[in-house]
């Protein structure tokens, strides 16, 4: 039988998403990076007491139209829909404005731990490639020391990081196979490629589905080993209106103006 | 007395941009410092990198327009240019903590005498943002920071000791405020730099650490 | 007492090929398993892994043609085939060490009843060869050994205790040799299958540790 | 002044790789993705007492014609050259020949580690990723863990693994530009992608030079960062003649004819 590991629906590609589940969150926080129609199937199957592995906790749309994007989904929808327990991440809240996240977690109803960004891609590649755990010297002598075995390596002081594995990993990719071998365009790469692999179940949604040898050999970004389930996007996500923030045009403008002389 | 003028965001920025090499690999970070990449000093050839995976894009695109895929650490949409490379964020953080990385810039909320730099959380808020700056701070061969030289009420931020959660110990080696230049030495921190019309002894006044100031001490050169 | 035949190395490739299931990912190890990749059973789709750093190429070229950038771990040209991709060795060992490959098919000097091996070096030889198998005996989920059953002058390699030294404890799962198919079980070694025409005492004499005889055990099918 | 990282010839690439230097040698033990000519010039310059991180310590010719490859030169020529005072290998002897570094070895005149390969990998991207170490099970009791450390993690047991950094490394690559930005070919990615970024000089040997930007952003495997210098090889490789390995032929003949059936 050949091997297809595309599903129909983003509904039965999350269905065995139960309540207490460990989920990775491929993307930066950047909207064009983030799974956006796996975690609105997620929202609406609402299984609860998740515990979340991602770069943010979710900005939400506000910020999203300020940066002047296309709208979709970040992990905010299952912040803002009560279905976090704990966030393991590199930015829980905004630097600008309250998030959903931070007033769950003022009100105490939600956990929070959080890991320097490159520990944190290391950490979940460590899980992926079957290592017990790495030495790090980031973070040294700061917070994230605390409570954590350290180590003089060669003169240096390290902190040791331990391996962060999921139950499943939700991922966005440019293009994909039914082998399920993934290319990603651009920064929208990043955590996505890392968590692919790190979880039991890894998901993968698309913008395309391609033929098998469509995808060069050399330019696949992840093999279809590190990936269970394909499912693709419908072809256009809806847009909503954007609103250009006005401190960012300004600041564009004075730019074009100094280059201007 | 009416303050003197300071530089704004994007004078800082551009006296930033100076300091970048032919051939440096440069890391800016979110808000001022990510302004940097559109200063680049004619004829100079600079690699820009961000964390979220791509190394060698080029000034950024007018808000709204650009590749929603191709955007800077901030969200902010960039130019691709020729030599770009992109890639996951393990791979990213290898160039950064691999001291793969030339000049860090960031922006802080206090440095301290020796360099230690706190740029992650307001006490007040409990709740920080390290994101990928304890990675910056520690990886990059030289960190160099863009800040604003007080706070609003005119306190200094540039401190004996950072009273604020730290971010790295001894990690930053130039500090470029809206009134100042600064290098972090062995020695102390030395004044090398002032903003127009501004004295030393002014700068002074605003700094909580004695500064050593340069004996070629001059007003900021943009050019 | 002339002995009875034994399977020559394609025979043994193609009954270790009948355990690949639909979807399964499997690195063939040098020499022998590496045949294997030329008997997948009819209608059924794998995926070969090369720690060299390819999965999903497809049957070995004739010697001297193909294209000498796509070669197995033994050096052999094989087919590229549609879903193939290429990757780095560290990205090729993350596969293998984090489990993330189904089945790995070795070659060994002995095997223990408890499932330990020994491939890397002949003690009189004093200096090993590692490559990939600790990796690759430690990381896959299920590992197949194809060897002969005993040595050129007819001793056991299938011991109580393996007396060379040992490249991964407990880890085969199935001993496939020119004579017999067995299970290493918690139990202790099931004998599933012989050779045309051998008998299970046969194959127990050529044995050190005692065979437990499947109620099964039948003759090797290759098909 | 644009970057550019292109050097004239090879032997200006290798002229500071001094007496007692530690070097990397991309590839994987196959001809293909071995940096021939940069060794060469290395043999050539006659540097003494290096310690050689690789794959293998070298086949020769003899092995590389018996699999019907056109000809190239490998690590072995360092080794014969008499060059070689350190190996740190996975596989540094051939099973079913006497190499010149065995003959070195028995004769005492090499000191040898041996190194499981995905570990040889891990601890090369380890120097390259500023990690001070990981834990890997691989190896555990087995003669691989004499002497290190190890630590239960989890309920399993692990081997401290330290990074291993070396001053140049020399790799191969298809295409390069003068951003120092490569891309590989299929199988010859190997370990020459591990160590682009691993010591202090990385220096590549490519087929092809190409304009900035003929690559494609998504598709460079080695981002000009971690490579030094970049130098081009002569059109064709001299070529030898080649003889088919007799048994490797009947094999095939053999597969042929069950095939047929």
């Amino acid at each position: 039988m050949p091997v297809n590991k595309i599903v129909d629906s983003f509904d039965e590609a999350v269905a065995d998403i139960e309540d207490g589940a460990t989920i990775m969150i491929g993307g930066f926080g950047i909207v064009a990076g983030a799974p956006s129609l796996l975690l609105e199937a997620l929202a609406r199957k609402g299984s609860k007491d998740l515990t979340m592995v991602s770069n943010v906790t979710g900005f939400g749309k506000m910020v999203w139209k300020q940066l002047g994007f296309k709208f979709a989904e970040d992990p905010d929808i299952l912040v803002r829909n009560g279905q976090i327990k704990k966030a393991i991440a590199t930015a829980p809240v905004s630097t600008i404005y309250e998030n959903n996240f931070e007033r769950l977690l003022r009100a105490g109803k939600v956990e929070l731990e959080t890991v320097s960004q490159g520990t944190l891609a290391e950490r979940i590649r460590a899980a992926k490639a079957g290592l017990g755990g790495v030495y790090v010297s980031v973070g040294v002598g700061t917070v994230v020391e605390e409570g954590k075995e350290t180590k003089i390596i060669d003169g240096k002081k390290y902190i040791l990081e331990l391996p962060l594995k999921a139950d499943f990993a939700l991922i966005k990719a440019h293009k994909g196979d039914r082998w399920g071998n993934l290319v990603y365009r651009r920064t929208s790469r990043t955590f996505n490629a890392v968590m692919a692999g790190a979880a039991t179940v890894t998901i993968a949604e698309v913008e395309e589905i391609v033929e098998l040898g469509e995808l060069d050999a050399d330019a696949i970004h992840t093999p279809g080993i590190y990936v269970d389930r394909v499912v693709v996007r419908p072809l256009v996500i809806e847009e909503e209106e954007v609103e250009i923030n006005a401190e960012a045009k300004e600041s564009y403008e004075k730019f074009k103006e100094r280059k201007g002389n | 007395m009416q303050e003197k003028e300071r530089l704004d965001r994007q004078t800082i920025a551009l006296r930033v941009a100076k300091e970048f090499q032919d051939g440096n690999v440069v890391n800016l970070g979110i808000g001022l410092p990510g302004l940097a990449c559109n200063f680049v000093p004619a004829g100079r050839e600079v690699l820009f990198h961000a964390e979220i995976g791509v190394l060698g894009f080029g000034e950024m695109t007018a808000p709204g327009e650009g590749d929603w895929e191709l955007v800077n650490a901030g969200g902010q949409t960039v130019h691709e240019q020729p030599g770009m490379s992109c890639f996951d964020h393990a791979e990213a953080f290898v160039m950064i903590r691999g001291g793969h990385v030339d000049v860090s810039v960031m922006g802080a909320f206090q440095v301290s005498e020796k360099g230690d730099l706190a740029n992650y959380m307001v006490p007040e808020r409990q709740i920080g943002v390290i994101g990928g700056a304890m990675d910056l701070a520690s990886g990059a061969k030289k960190l160099i920071i863009a800040m604003n030289h007080t706070t609003k009420d005119g306190q200094p931020r540039v401190l004996k000791q950072c009273t604020y959660p730290i971010t790295a110990l001894n990690c930053v080696k130039l500090l470029i405020t809206d009134i100042a230049v600064i290098e972090v030495t062995e020695k102390g921190m030395v004044l090398k730099e002032v903003a127009p019309e501004w004295t030393p002894e002014e700068v002074q006044r605003l700094t909580e650490p004695t500064l050593i100031v340069d004996p070629d001490c001059h007003e900021i050169e943009l050019m």
